[in-house]
């Protein structure tokens, strides 16, 4: 990544946002963190991700964790939103939305939910290798496409 | 008995199919008996099988809990949601 | 905080959100955080938050820091918009949102922004009172109301 | 030689003011003389000019750095922006 980032910064006069009335009085801070799939994969070019999960377990384990995490953190509110099925790169296959009063517990709810996902919950991703791309032996040889799986 | 185990994601590619039917000897095999008739009913699956968790009827277990012949098995390995 | 939080988890089919053109290639985490404006400053009740910039000294420092930041943290992108002027509780008045490849960066930068930005950059706020509540001997006895200074 | 120190958030509504006047003796005072010279011009704002930097001309300075009298002086405390 030795390209120059997009920077932007802006003053501006009077709210950045504009309050909602639907929101948890008392919130001094939202946190949202997008997953989002990126182009490659062990290094090779992927046109997707194909996310599996395993219902209802799956999201009968992701509430739990959120109930923990939210207890834990004494967060206001917290939203969860996870994709199944075929997600393109450049897509995002993960949103999370944190609401809290102080920006420490949001962003530690955050850090800890995202390494219990990936340790706990039964969700899945397979690469849709990218055309052309033939599938690596280590990977996926002499197995049917996951398309055989559908 | 025969117990049938539900195979996910890449394990499910690794082996070629999304159940695995596996025969194990005695009333009440554990899921630690499970995993070792795995990697030999499955070989290209024992790699993973050691961090892989078992869940039974849709929940996480032990590696002692006893199985049954009409149990929902599912093998919950190589996870990586997000 | 003992009201329940407000939790929701879904799983939904294929992409949480559709990839975007103008998003820079690569990107896998994208961490948006907003800083909204409490109803409470110390124990009392609030309508707003007034800040004051002092321009441009403010807007170069934040964009050196910004700068600062998403070189060590190689982020792909980074937006920062600050308020100035009157800001009511529950809107925000602050956002930032980086994007980089992983998420360990991208919370990193983020945190380590806010810590900065509290710490060095010329950047004030002050309470506007919440109608009935006199300003405490503490705060602003004897001093002109805020809106004197406009 | 008279020195025009702006104030900001806090620190002007305890001042009472955005700018306040301070007098020093020689040719180059300090930072750290014109920050004694204002807690006693503005009583209010001694406990926090400790924690309190200024900007000569919208930079940073240190405590050592010499000030004229034609500069644009900030003083740059109890800041809190997010």
């Amino acid at each position: 990544m030795d390209k120059t980032p997009s920077i932007e910064v802006r003053l501006v006069s009077g709210p950045v946002r504009a309050a909602r009335g639907e929101d948890v009085p008392g919130v001094g801070a939202v946190v949202r963190f997008e997953g989002v799939v990126r182009p490659v994969e062990d290094g090779r070019p992927i046109e997707a991700l194909e996310y599996e999960a395993y219902e209802p377990m799956t999201g009968r384990e992701l509430t739990a964790l959120a109930h923990r995490i939210a207890d834990r953190h004494r967060l206001l509110a917290m939203r969860v939103v996870h994709s199944t099925g075929r997600v393109p790169a450049g897509a995002a296959s993960f949103l999370l939305v944190v609401a809290a009063e102080h920006r420490g517990p949001a962003i530690r709810a955050i850090e800890e939910f995202i390494d219990r996902l990936k340790r706990d919950i039964p969700l899945w991703k397979v690469p849709v290798w990218a055309e052309g791309e033939s599938p690596g032996a280590d990977h996926v040889a002499h197995q049917p496409d996951h398309a055989g799986f559908a | 008995m025969t117990l049938r185990v539900k195979l996910f994601g890449p394990q499910a590619r690794l082996a070629g199919r999304r159940e695995i039917a596996v025969e194990l000897p005695g009333p009440a095999p554990t899921c630690a008996e499970l995993r070792d008739a795995l990697a030999r009913a499955a070989e290209r699956l024992a790699p993973s099988l050691a961090a892989s968790r078992f869940a039974v009827n849709q929940h996480y277990v032990r590696d002692d809990h006893p199985l049954r012949e009409q149990d929902e098995i599912a093998l919950i390995g190589m996870i990586s949601g997000g």
